[in-house]
């Protein structure tokens, strides 16, 4: 096979005006430079380049950029796709042309389900089933009554299902449950209610901003020191933790799908990132990172730009990065990996600007994502 | 002289847009007097009065009030010399009610009527007195405008057609109003097209056509030259 | 609406609008060898909607801030119906687009009594709604939208999945809508429309029912609006919460408005030039700056300096200030 | 639900409607005196919210002094505004304003998500208002009794200071016909400057007290404007006391919604908008013109 | 028709109308003949407009019953008595600013079509009623002007504009509110010719102040102050009435 053109040419598609761009964004963008660069920009005498887009969180805008991007520009692989229903349009548009879709923060487990495209697509991070698993396996049995402040979308819901499935076993009960619109920013309301409910412990399903308003919201009304325990189950990246700063997100836990101290690599991909970016990165960044770079190794490896050819490749070479020590790339197209539930430190434990999450329990990759054996991608079942 | 010339008006141009209206108008009012435009529909008249106030906003030429040049500078300091405006629209405003009308111009000079007095004039106006400013009959609105220039103390009015659409004995009324004004020593420019109304209070009239002043007729020349004065408006 | 520009309130100067027809047509004819195929397709589609919306406001003075909702409900609608119900396309379109207009009859019914914002604020609540529908309804999957809608074949003969075909398909409606609201807006009804805009009181003193007739140029209007959501929806193969959003019925305001408001070219210009920016300044190679200094502000700053720079400069519209030129010059 | 319960949800929403207050207030006045349907307002509030963190990251000037002087800062940011941008809209629809407005906005916003990026950036609560009160029925932070308290009193002084003398007659004047008002010898360009000043410190105001509750953030005011927006509606376009009001009702309403059907909770204002529009068409408050 | 007949065409039985607790029209009672042109005066704020508006339907009634040709119009709503044959012009001018004069008149002979909702069909039909429409034109002498825009015609030609619309509808009833108000006195002189033209073939009911034209036209007068009737008669009988010359002419008038 050859490379066609002489490039290769990588998309990043992402958010980089609204809500997401703090998790992904330029960062994402950076990210998979960062990538290109271990590379010296070229692979045998072709050309990496980079292209970034900001699909505005519009679907429409988001698939028209990418057709533009597979059509004209002529780009190989696309990645990042925070927001999941452009993800969905990109894949199904990246079908149709055989290009190849690296999705790194859109989060549905549909991409791997209904909709998946195993010689098309990998999904590098997490998805909703994972989060839910994870939170299932590890959450601690915290009490016997739980209230849920669940966020009213997929996310938020496959969170409330994880835990309730972790903790109806041992025979604790959920008091009392609420499903906040998506974006809310006063909480108080669900947390008096939460108060009310005389439950032992306080779930946050949500994340991102939803998920600091909502855990300052638990600490300004006083919930803790009433002795209520409270899993803030969303919280995620590390630049979120900063904005809601260590005083307020101290003690809470959350499933992550990475952190800088799982080995040096990550380390030292934190060390450049935050010279270029001011800020350390989040596990999308990372995921971004990690996936432009296996891409281009297999890409190298096969010197073919052919999706199904750089998957084969992929699925048979073990992932060992910055991102995670032992990924490995699924027929379905699911990256299966470890992951984590951590704690955030409080001020105290904390020792540098970055340093501001413990380890409660390692997870294997095959205990949280979803089994092949569930057939849950269709595709997979017909070949 | 020039002490009690409280308006001249000297080679006025003024144009709406790209239409030149006034071309060149000259006149002047000497304290106490009262003087009126009048002239056909479409003449120009409103657009003088409008220029003398400074809200036609392309102008030129000179217009001095009270020993001060105007033309440079905007609406708000022009009324501020002493001149109150009744416009031809009314200019009632719908978001206040009568009272706030009333009020809303602010004092130009000391020696103005209180609002007492304003109802004792205008008792229609006493009754209505919280109604929105628009939900006045046609006549109440006349009434309205006229009324809340005699508040702000100006001793120089502008009127433009105050007694359109007003009943006769309001007519009359507003006919008392203003010799009283007269004789009080205010100085009125009076835009009329009921020339039986204007003639029996103006010092003197300027004849206006097609954007400059091309008569004026002295109290005195009235009946004499009546038979011009009905060609000239159209009788 | 006392202010509005001249360009609304004045008759569409017939001596330039053959010329206009016929380089529009050429130019539909012609533009997937210029330019890339699927923008245009996309392009046509929120000229389509924009079109729709001038056509409320040109002829009834109405500013709908709530036009999304016909757009994105026909989407989801037409999307389902090509997707669950495995309808064709054409018959898709069509159940897209008659929902629009049972919505339009439903959101017009209540608001066409009212005018200026209150009217406006009341079509933004009502879209809203729709919008709070979107997010909980399960046909319409949330925050996943619709996606991998088939786009069938027009005809049951034409693939639409090849590019040309599609947007031929796509000019094909685009014109249709076109020509028929252009045909509207000087028909007898269309006149009746004007005078009823000029001055309500007077045209009931006449003796016309006025709500009817503009409960009816509200429906005709969410009824094109829904016929650009369904196109929108089968040719992009998607349907989200974007599209029922109110920051979409936000832009559509803007397209007509940047392109000339009551012109007839001006919502199709205004669509191409916002959509234009949407789709090629947003997608730059990741090293892009501007003369090597600046990262390029992100979309929506550079879109709100054109919103400033157009309404405080050329209030016009592009297309309005045009004709405004060519009528000056061939005035005087 | 208990009757302490109810105290409690009671209580949260008054304090969220005294934040609308603040925030509906600035925009009634400038709405319903300037004529502006300003819907940069949400950006203003943003930029309150930045400016306060921006004093004491850059300048160390703590949250007390952030309260006299960022509403400041922002209302004479807004002036300027109003005297290169606004005035050239005055005599054009209100469409306009709503659309240049529209503009300011995206603009503001993005050139922060350009310099700021999206991430929220922590502020924490003045020490004097850490803490809280047992009420019995339920724990009232320090801070939020300090929001209701301050927003209140605000709110009242610019209510008397606009209803209660001639400012507010002479701005709704101006803004119905400024010419005139301007023949009558009111200096109108420099009323709407001090008008729009006014109405958008109220909207920096309300930043420096968001600030220590929810992160501040480039899109904080992205979503909220709408709802304000509504408020103001529903009050009665212009109607100063209608919107104080109006938001204090929403917050209870809200609140309420929360505990019955809280997915619901952001779209009742416009549930409620809708049919008040359609049995009031001039809002609760607002004057049938 | 031209002889006025007994039976009123138009019936105001114990009319009121207030306004928040202000009475603008109190207990009134009115006949107008068929084929008459009735005047309506009074000083200002007597509610003539008001007593315009509650006969057009514009503002309902607060109680009092209205009728027309022997209906019950109190409830009807205001087009569908415009389509029963009354028309009224307005005291401040209205045509539709942005049509043709010609145009402006086409809208009302539109009426008698039954196209009014096909939005699908050519404007260009409507060509048909350019000859009924100049013919109306000409008779208010303005036909020059049929393709100059109603926003561009001087003060006096709008309003003959707008008599010209309303007789393209052939009312039963015509009522004009204060037809000379603001006019030059040559057009004043033309309104009145053809007001008195035009009421050969119908009745009118008409508000105006100024009170030549009104002792030239109406064949009665009814004189109004706040709100209640003060006195009803011919000319000569109204303006001799003490309370008249007092709330209304004044002691000037000739
Ligand atoms: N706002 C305007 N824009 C353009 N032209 C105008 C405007 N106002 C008046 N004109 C034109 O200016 C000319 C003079 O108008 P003006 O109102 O001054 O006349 P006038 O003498 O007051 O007449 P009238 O007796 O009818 O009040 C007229 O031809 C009129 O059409
Ligand atoms: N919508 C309304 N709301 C409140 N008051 C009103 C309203 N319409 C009219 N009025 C009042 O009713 C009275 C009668 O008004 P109307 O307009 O009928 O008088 P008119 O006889 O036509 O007077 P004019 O000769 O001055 O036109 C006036 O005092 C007026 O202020
Ligand atoms: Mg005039
Ligand atoms: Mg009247």
């Amino acid at each position: 096979a050859q490379i066609a053109n002489k490039t290769v040419k990588i998309g990043v598609l992402t958010d980089l005006s609204g809500g997401y761009e703090q998790n992904s964004g330029h960062g994402s963008v950076e990210a998979a430079r960062m990538a290109v660069e271990e590379f010296g920009g070229k692979i045998g005498d072709a050309t990496i380049s980079v292209l970034a887009g900001d699909h505005q969180n519009k679907p429409d805008v988001g698939v028209s950029i990418a057709n533009r991007w597979f059509d004209v520009d002529k780009v190989d692989m696309v990645t990042d796709l925070v927001n999941s229903a452009v993800g969905f349009a990109v894949l199904d548009a990246a079908k149709a042309k055989n290009k190849m879709v690296m999705l790194t923060s859109a989060g549905s487990a549909d991409f791997t389900g209904k909709a998946c495209a195993p010689d098309n697509s990998v999904h590098w991070v997490y998805d909703t089933y994972q989060i839910g698993r994870t939170i299932g396996q590890a959450v601690p049995q915290l009490g016997n009554k739980w209230f849920f402040i669940t966020a009213d979308y997929a996310f938020g819901i496959a969170l409330e299902q994880g835990v309730t499935a972790a903790i109806k076993p041992a025979g604790a009960t959920v008091v009392g449950s609420v499903r906040a619109p998506l974006g809310t920013t006063d909480f108080s309301s669900f947390v008096l209610q939460a108060q009310a409910s005389k439950a032992d412990v306080v779930a946050l399903n949500n994340g991102g901003d939803d998920g600091i308003n909502s855990m300052k919201a638990v600490r300004e009304f006083g919930l803790l020191a009433g002795g209520m325990k409270v899993a803030a189950l969303g919280l995620d990246a590390l630049p979120a933790l900063k904005s809601a700063s260590l005083e307020v997100a101290q003690g809470s836990m959350f499933a992550t799908t990475w952190y800088p101290e799982i080995n040096p690599e990550a380390q030292a991909f934190m060390k450049k990132f935050i010279e270029r970016r001011k800020t350390a990165p989040g596990p999308f960044q990372v995921g971004t990172y990690s996936a432009v770079l296996n891409y281009l190794k297999a890409v190298q490896a096969t010197n073919s730009t052919d999706p199904k050819t750089v998957i084969a490749k992929m699925r048979a070479t073990p992932v060992k990065d910055a991102f995670t020590n032992n990924g490995v790339l699924r027929a379905d197209g699911r990256m299966v990996h470890d992951v984590y539930l951590v704690q955030v430190k409080s001020p105290q434990e904390s020792k540098s600007e970055w340093d501001m999450l413990k380890v409660i329990k390692e997870m294997k990759g095959e205990d949280v994502f979803r089994p092949l054996s569930d057939n849950a991608c269709p595709a997979l079942a017909k070949n | 002289m020039s002490d009690q010339r409280v308006l001249t008006v000297d080679n006025v141009t003024g144009h709406y847009g790209d239409s030149h209206i006034l071309h060149g108008v000259s006149m002047h009012v000497n304290e106490g007097e009262v003087v009126t435009i009048i002239g056909r529909n479409g003449a120009g008249k409103t657009t003088l009065l409008r220029a003398i106030m400074g809200i036609l906003t392309k102008r030129g030429g000179s217009i001095v009030v009270r020993g001060q040049e105007t033309i440079a500078l905007p609406p708000e300091r022009i009324a501020r010399l002493g001149i109150g405006y009744v416009p031809e629209e009314r200019g009632i405003y719908a978001t206040l009610d009568v009272t706030e009308n009333l009020m809303l111009p602010p004092r130009v000079a000391a020696g103005g009527m209180s609002l007492d007095d304003i109802y004792k004039l205008f008792p229609n106006l006493y009754e209505r007195r919280r109604s929105p400013g628009t939900r006045l009959s046609g006549g109440e609105q006349q009434m309205l405008a006229i009324a809340r220039v005699l508040r702000t103390g100006a001793k120089f009015l502008l009127l433009d057609e105050p007694t359109e659409g007003l009943a006769p004995v309001i007519v009359q009324q507003i006919g008392a109003t203003i010799e009283l004004m007269k004789r009080q020593g205010m100085t009125l420019i009076l835009v009329e097209q009921n020339f039986r109304f204007a003639s029996r209070l103006a010092d003197r009239h300027y004849v206006m056509e097609h954007g400059q002043i091309v008569d004026v007729i002295d109290r005195a020349q009235v009946q004499a030259r009546m038979d011009s004065i009905k060609s000239y408006l159209g009788i | 609406m006392t202010h509005l520009p001249d360009t609304v309130t004045k008759p569409t100067t017939s001596n330039h609008t053959l010329i206009w027809y016929g380089l529009g047509l050429i130019a539909l004819l012609a533009a997937p060898f210029l330019f890339y195929p699927v923008f245009l397709v996309k392009l046509l589609c929120f000229a389509l909607f924009a079109c729709a919306f001038n056509l409320l406001l040109g002829s009834c003075g109405l500013l709908s801030f709530g036009h999304a909702a016909f757009f994105g409900a026909a989407g989801y609608v037409a999307g389902h119906a090509a997707k669950e119900w495995g309808l064709p396309f054409e018959l898709a379109i069509l159940c897209g687009t008659a929902s629009a207009a049972v919505l339009g009859f439903l959101f017009g019914y209540v608001s066409v009594r009212r005018s200026g914002l209150q009217f406006a604020m009341i079509t933004l609540a009502l879209a809203q709604l729709i919008y709070f529908l979107a997010w909980q309804l399960p046909f319409t999957h949330a925050e996943d939208g619709l996606s991998a809608i088939p786009r069938g074949k027009v005809l049951g003969l034409f693939d639409l999945d090849n590019i040309m075909v599609l947007y031929y398909t796509t000019a094909a409606i685009f014109l249709f809508g076109f020509i028929a609201m252009h045909r509207m807006t000087n028909s007898t009804f269309g006149q009746l429309l004007r005078a009823i805009r000029d001055n309500e009181p007077r045209a009931i003193s006449l003796g016309y029912e006025v709500n009817r007739y503009k409960l009816m140029a509200f429906v005709l209007s969410a009824t094109f609006a829904g016929l650009a959501g369904s196109t929108k929806a089968i040719a992009l193969k998607i349907a989200a919460l974007t599209d029922v959003h109110w920051a979409t019925s936000g832009s559509v305001i803007l397209m007509t408005l940047l392109g000339g408001l009551g012109t007839l070219l001006g919502p199709v210009v205004g669509a191409g030039v916002v959509q234009a920016i949407e789709d090629h300044l947003s997608s730059l190679p990741a090293d892009f700056a501007v003369f090597g200094l600046f990262r390029l502000p992100p979309i929506t700053a550079i879109i709100g300096a054109i919103f400033i720079i157009c309404i405080l400069l050329f209030r016009r519209g592009i297309v309005g200030e045009i004709q405004h030129w060519l009528d000056r010059r061939s005035g005087k | 639900m208990s009757m302490q319960a109810l105290f409690g949800q009671l209580l949260v929403g008054l304090i969220n409607g005294s934040f609308y207050a603040m925030l509906s207030l600035g925009l009634a006045i400038i709405f319903g005196l300037l004529g502006i349907v300003n819907i940069a307002q949400g950006a203003f509030y943003m930029l309150g919210g930045f400016v306060t963190w921006m004093l004491l990251n850059y300048a160390g000037i703590g949250y007390f002094w952030s309260l006299l002087l960022v509403p400041i800062i922002v209302g004479l940011i807004g002036a300027a505004i109003e005297k290169t941008l606004l005035k050239k809209i005055y005599n054009l629809d209100h469409m306009y304003g709503l659309l240049l407005t529209f503009g300011i906005m995206m603009f503001i916003q993005g050139m922060f998500v350009h310099f700021f990026a999206t991430a929220g950036r922590p502020y924490t609560v003045p020490s004097a208002l850490t803490g809280g009160y047992n009420l019995g029925f339920m724990f009232l932070p320090k801070y939020r009794g300090w929001v209701v308290l301050a927003s209140l009193v605000l709110c009242l002084v610019t209510w008397y200071a606009i209803e209660k003398t001639s400012i507010g007659r002479t701005l709704r004047a101006a803004t119905e016909n400024p010419t005139l008002t301007r023949a009558f010898g009111v200096n109108v360009p420099a009323l709407m400057t001090i008008g729009f000043g006014i109405g958008v410190a109220l909207a920096g105001a309300a930043g420096v007290l968001a600030a220590p509750i929810y992160p501040v953030s480039p899109l904080m005011g992205a979503e909220l404007i709408i709802t304000v927006f509504a408020v103001v509606v529903v009050g009665g376009m212009g109607s100063i006391m209608g919107a104080i009001v109006t938001s204090l009702m929403l917050g209870l309403l809200e609140g309420l919604t929360k505990v019955v059907y809280p997915q619901g909770s952001n779209m009742v204002i416009f549930v409620i908008m809708l049919i008040v529009l359609l049995v009031r068409p001039a809002g609760l408050f607002g004057r049938e013109r | 028709m031209s002889a006025p007949s007994d039976e009123p065409i138009l019936r105001l039985e114990n009319v009121s109308k207030s306004f928040f607790g202000f009475y603008a029209v109190r207990d009134f009672s009115l006949d107008v003949r068929r084929g008459s042109i009735h005047a309506l005066i009074g000083p200002n704020g007597a509610g003539k407009t008001t007593i315009f508006n509650l006969v057009t339907k514009t503002l309902p009634p607060t109680s009092g019953r209205i009728s027309f040709k022997g209906i019950d119009i109190t409830k009807r709503s205001p087009s569908e008595v415009a389509r029963l044959g009354m028309v009224r012009s307005f005291q401040i001018s209205a045509v539709f600013a942005s049509l043709t004069a010609l145009e402006n008149v086409r809208v009302a002979l539109q009426r008698f079509r039954s196209d009014g909702f096909a939005f699908w069909k050519s404007a260009d039909v409507l060509h048909d009623l350019d000859e009924r429409a100049l013919a109306l034109l000409h008779d208010v002498g303005i036909e020059s002007y049929a393709h100059v825009r109603a926003s561009e015609l001087p003060y006096g030609r709008r309003r003959a504009l707008e008599i010209a619309t309303t007789l393209a509808l052939e009312p039963e009833l015509l009522m004009l509110d204060e037809p000379t108000a603001g006019m030059g006195h040559e057009d004043v002189d033309r309104i009145a010719a053809l007001i008195k033209n035009v009421a050969r073939e119908r009745t009118v009911l008409m508000v105006e102040h100024n009170l030549s034209i009104v002792a030239d036209l109406s064949d009665r007068i009814t004189v109004l102050a706040r709100g209640e009737r003060l006195a009803e008669g011919s000319y000569d009988v109204v303006s001799k009435d003490p309370a008249v010359i007092e709330a209304y002419v004044g002691s000037e008038h000739e």
